[in-house]
């Protein structure tokens, strides 16, 4: 299926950022609908932050994500069907409807996971990164995690092992101001997240979340110096999430502060477009980029809609190797 | 006498308790914003010294806790769900279990450790844990796992005032039944006493946490076929009142238990081996284990829901037990 | 055939391993400079690349073993005590034991997490522990637990060979004892198959790990006051060989649990409860658990020793459930 | 019991170094005879460190310590006898038998424990001083780690906690160059373990850990910007353990290289004892003060030997406030 702009990475860009905005605005309408179970953790506000960041990395690289799970598989560049019928709850999901919302990794664009316990995706990208060196193979692994996230131990041990075995890992710490409610200097000391990077003798770099080219060329410099074996680097982006932690909560949790409107100001799509406008992209293409993000994610939810949920049987799939056997009582009365 | 929500419950265990020592405290992620509503206007009652917002930093906080009680202090760490009590398992095993004896009693650590088992939701494997047979086996900590308001009110009141670590197991299935609870009274119930939700001759039920509303609904099934069925409610896991088990299955000869946790090495297990290996001469039929099998809790709600033990698993397996001596 | 002690053993297995298959590699803390000697002469053979010294931080390196494997390792993180488990707990339950389920099979991790049981020796209570009933709660994990050299040889070929996460529970009772081992050949134990230490027709007798060795010389003591005991070692605990176990219950009617870890669910409590719950009519007496019980252990060694599960106890436990029904 | 220059802190320092040192060389001894069970982590070469920072403690702020364990007791200014008699593990320790070398902690000097998880205290100390703070008084908390325990997430966390709540706590890095037999620089990322704290946004200093009186000025300065609500900080002690990881193993862990000359040239006894001469205290009174060591160690091995071991009973006993019942078949067989 060729795609309007196909091979322009500028293009490619903003499309990444199109796809990721639109399917969660789909996404969040049917939560509220009650279509998909479970919670919702949108991305909207962050796109330049995991698109500038994927488009830095080549497709066999690895990446690791969490629990705000959307943005990251299609920043890389995964489909979106497998990931809307994972929200559904459907077998032909990503996960085969084992995962859900928080869970939407897709393996075969290099994804490692993206896990909803805050931070345990540190480990996870430097024994990646470790097994990439020790394959001989020039892979790098990236971490995706939150600023809530870098007060977990997992992190911080994560960190000093890529640092001290100098692994092509590249820790991307998205700075969206909160933790759930918490305001993140009401829970991480320190100036700004990147500062522990000193600690670990590693470059610590803080960019512009809002900048999708500024925050791809912070980790494209960060993937050539892992590349050629000169270990880790620690990029934090600033950004800020629209959303409340979770949407569709029946409450707020988070107080927003008057910096609220400031930030909806320097949306990251709104800017990126000026930008390629300005750079004499014509406002039809851009438009149709839009138009048909807008396609694909009604072809997903389609696709979704029209799967089928995953049998009782495959809920014993995947425990080990082999399919567990069902105890009978359970089989009987399921 | 006023109706209130398993939640209220703890609310008000916390606020009542909170208001009578100045040694608690609470502290957890998110407790400012009372995500599940146990901390309604706490800040405001009193002030965010005692009602702490913590870094995402379970072994951190929860290991604080520990601290802080060493020193005269009487914490309630808040975990919110009960996968997140894995990160701070080092704490909780190495500290916090283990200090009071490996300093020879020098060390005391009271102190409340509160987590929810947030399963049957959709949430998927990493949010569904119901860990609570880990810490079973890790002697030095109390364990609570109340089944309904009431209980929930006067055991974490109880575990609050305990010289001992305790950890409080909330099942979110409870979160929204409500109970009557005394008023003004100070309704404190002691650890380590289990509770008979129901009386019955035929078979035993023993039922832990949010499973009990489960057997509940299976013995009135199992009322309309002639089998009367006893519920017992350990509500305290350790202490586990092994008595009060042990005394129903001499009575009915019967005996099946009810776990939402895995099966392996569960509370359930734990039980079954209690019993035969007390009350043999007793037993008329197999003890019977009515848990979640050894799978890992998927997302998609139509396979996750069938895996918790249900009415239906829980009537079979009684009618099995009391069949197999005693044919209707 | 050649005589080799238990951690000779290990040696041999991870070393014929790293041969085999260069995926393969070990990481650890202090496995260069070879602490236990089960890594003798590695980093000559192997280079320092594939045998690791790590940081000291069990859950960034045990982490960083699910992620290796992930991208087609097969890493063998070496935990050196079991006790050091607790701070890695995170990401062996989160990660480790759930990847290949929450992504529906996407993930794939096959590695070895190796730790010993470090109890009896005066190491006091923060470094005695022997948790493997709290992994055998969490679904996606193979757990082994040889009793000797043989076993253990071939027990850890086929973990390092398994395509799922196994945890390696390396008991240091059985550190020098020695068995035969058959050289050059490929020494390979299926996962989840026991072995009958001994035959026996008056009494089963389960152990675990080290416990094994207790029994074997309980069940010589009990031959020669005419009671014949038979040894199940289930070496694997999961998957567990039920049938096995079954069917010695079937012959003999009778069954003891021997675990050195602590009582409350236990290994011992699970064999148990599915005894009871399988073979009832065979049973002619209650199946009973020998075991350490609840307490922790401490460092005095003439206080610690007595707690561990011993030939003593072992009789007595059996000549209780044997003569119950068949009086001498 | 007076002792010479009793309340001259100069002399009380020397006077705690000399205890640390002599009562462990008994120790070593008696352990390489077998009278005492279990390891043998000793601090001897780190002496300065365990006392220059707790003399800057009152006796009533709190300290936690980790495995190596014997220096800190002492240089807090515990009795011997006790924690002599725990080594034997005899009912008189000071963990009742229960903890042994590894767990000399004594709660009449403020202590909460030696820990023997490595790292495992940073979280109890952020506790500690947490609980201070909240009870309004004035006690600080003291954290000694080793250089091997800084890559563990709990004292990652416990920093973070602390500098995030501008708790009274003092994180003091004991650097010995090793974790068991691995060099810091092999596993410890960045140059030094005091640049972390600049992550925290809190002060992270060096100091010369075989200079009692340098260690003592640091972590006086710690403890008064702690006192005055300012916070923690995080010190580095530079230093050096002259024995294997734990003593009488019967095999080196330890690779040394020849910078193990050096150190033993600056050991900090000898270092502060020509410190002491030149500012006028006369090698008689020194001299004294070791003998006086000397003879409670004597005194404390003595009391040690003389002292029962606990009861099987007290096997259960401490894991809850109530005495755990003895099953009957244990009692019977015990
Ligand atoms: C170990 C753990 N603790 C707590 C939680 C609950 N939780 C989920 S998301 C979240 C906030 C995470 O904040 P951050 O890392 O900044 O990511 P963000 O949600 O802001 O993108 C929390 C506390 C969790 N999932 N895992
Ligand atoms: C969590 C944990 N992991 C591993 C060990 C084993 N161990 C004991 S001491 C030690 C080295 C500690 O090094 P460091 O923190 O530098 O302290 P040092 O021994 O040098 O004083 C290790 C690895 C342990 N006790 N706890
Ligand atoms: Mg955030
Ligand atoms: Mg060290």
């Amino acid at each position: 299926m060729s795609k309007i702009g196909d091979n322009d990475p500028k293009l490619e860009k903003y499309r990444r950022m199109q796809r990721i905005r639109q399917f969660e605005a789909k996404a969040e309408a049917i939560h509220a609908q009650g279509e998909i179970p479970g919670a919702l953790h949108t991305y909207a506000g962050m796109e330049a932050s995991g698109v500038g960041a994927c488009m830095a990395l080549r497709d066999d690289d690895y990446m690791v994500g969490n629990h705000r799970s959307h943005g990251h598989p299609i920043a890389k560049g995964a489909e979106l069907r497998p990931l809307m019928a994972e929200l559904l709850g459907k077998k032909t999901g990503v996960c085969q409807g084992k995962g859900g919302s928080m869970h939407l990794s897709d393996f075969s664009m290099g994804s490692l996971g993206e896990t909803s316990i805050v931070g345990s995706g540190g480990p996870v990208v430097a024994g990646a990164a470790l097994g990439a060196k020790l394959q001989g193979s020039d892979r790098v692994a990236l971490c995706f995690f939150g600023d809530g996230a870098s007060s977990e131990g997992a992190i911080h041990e994560g960190m000093n092992l890529a640092a001290v075995w100098k692994l092509p890992a590249i820790f991307v710490c998205e700075n969206n101001r909160f933790g759930m409610s918490t305001p993140t200097s009401d829970a991480v000391a320190g100036e700004n997240v990147a500062d522990r990077a000193h600690g670990y003798g590693i470059p610590g770099v803080i960019v512009d979340g809002q900048d999708v080219d500024a925050v791809e060329e912070a980790v494209r410099e960060a993937v050539d110096r892992a590349r050629a074996g000169k270990g880790p680097t620690l990029i934090e982006t600033k950004t800020y999430r629209y959303g409340d932690h979770a949407v569709n909560m029946g409450r707020e949790l988070t107080p927003r502060g008057p910096e609220h409107e400031d930030w909806l100001k320097r949306d990251p799509i709104v800017l990126y477009r000026e930008r390629l406008v300005e750079s004499g992209i014509d406002e039809a293409t851009l438009d149709a980029i839009e138009k048909e993000a807008g396609e694909a994610v009604e072809d997903a939810l389609k696709f979704a809609r029209e799967s089928e949920y995953p049998e009782f049987a495959e809920a014993f799939d995947h425990v080990y190797s082999e399919r567990l056997p069902i105890p009978e009582d359970v089989q009987a009365h399921a | 006498m006023a109706r209130a929500t398993f939640l209220d419950a703890i609310r008000q265990a916390q606020q009542e308790e909170m208001e009578r020592d100045e040694r608690v405290f609470l502290m957890g992620e998110d407790v400012r914003c009372n995500v599940f509503g146990t901390t309604t206007n706490f800040v405001d009652m009193f002030g965010d010294e005692r009602v702490r917002d913590t870094p995402i930093s379970e072994n951190g906080f929860v290991g604080a806790a520990g601290g802080a009680a060493m020193v005269g202090m009487r914490p309630i760490a808040d975990v919110t769900i009960s996968s997140f009590l894995y990160p701070a398992m080092d704490q909780i095993c190495s500290i916090i279990a283990k200090s009071r004896y490996i300093y020879g009693g020098q060390a005391k650590l009271p102190l409340v450790i509160r987590s929810c088992l947030f399963y049957g939701n959709s949430n998927a494997a990493q949010h569904s844990d119901r860990p609570y047979s880990m810490f079973m086996n890790m002697p030095g900590l109390k364990i609570i796992a109340p089944s309904n308001a009431y209980d929930m009110k006067g055991l974490l009141k109880a575990a609050i005032r305990d010289d001992d670590p305790v950890l409080s197991f909330e099942d979110s299935t409870c979160w929204m039944a409500k109970s009557d609870i005394p008023e003004g009274e100070d309704l404190v119930i002691p650890l380590g006493k289990g509770d008979i939700k129901r009386e019955g001759r035929d078979v035993t039920i023993i039922a832990i946490a949010g499973a009990v509303n489960t057997a509940l609904k299976a013995a009135k099934e199992l009322e309309s076929e002639g089998i009367s069925a006893e519920i017992v409610d350990p509500r305290t896991l350790v202490p586990l009142d092994k008595e009060l088990i042990l005394q129903s299955v001499r009575k009915t000869g019967r005996a099946i238990c009810v776990d939402v946790a895995h099966q392996t090495c569960s509370a359930a297990s734990e039980i079954s081996a209690i019993i035969v290996e007390n009350e043999f001469e007793s037993l008329k039929g197999p003890v019977l284990r009515v848990t979640t099998p050894d799978t890992h809790l998927p997302f998609s709600p139509h396979i996750e829901k069938p895996l918790y033990p249900t009415v239906e698993r829980i009537v079979a397996a009684a009618k099995k037990v009391v069949g197999q001596r005693q044919p209707a």
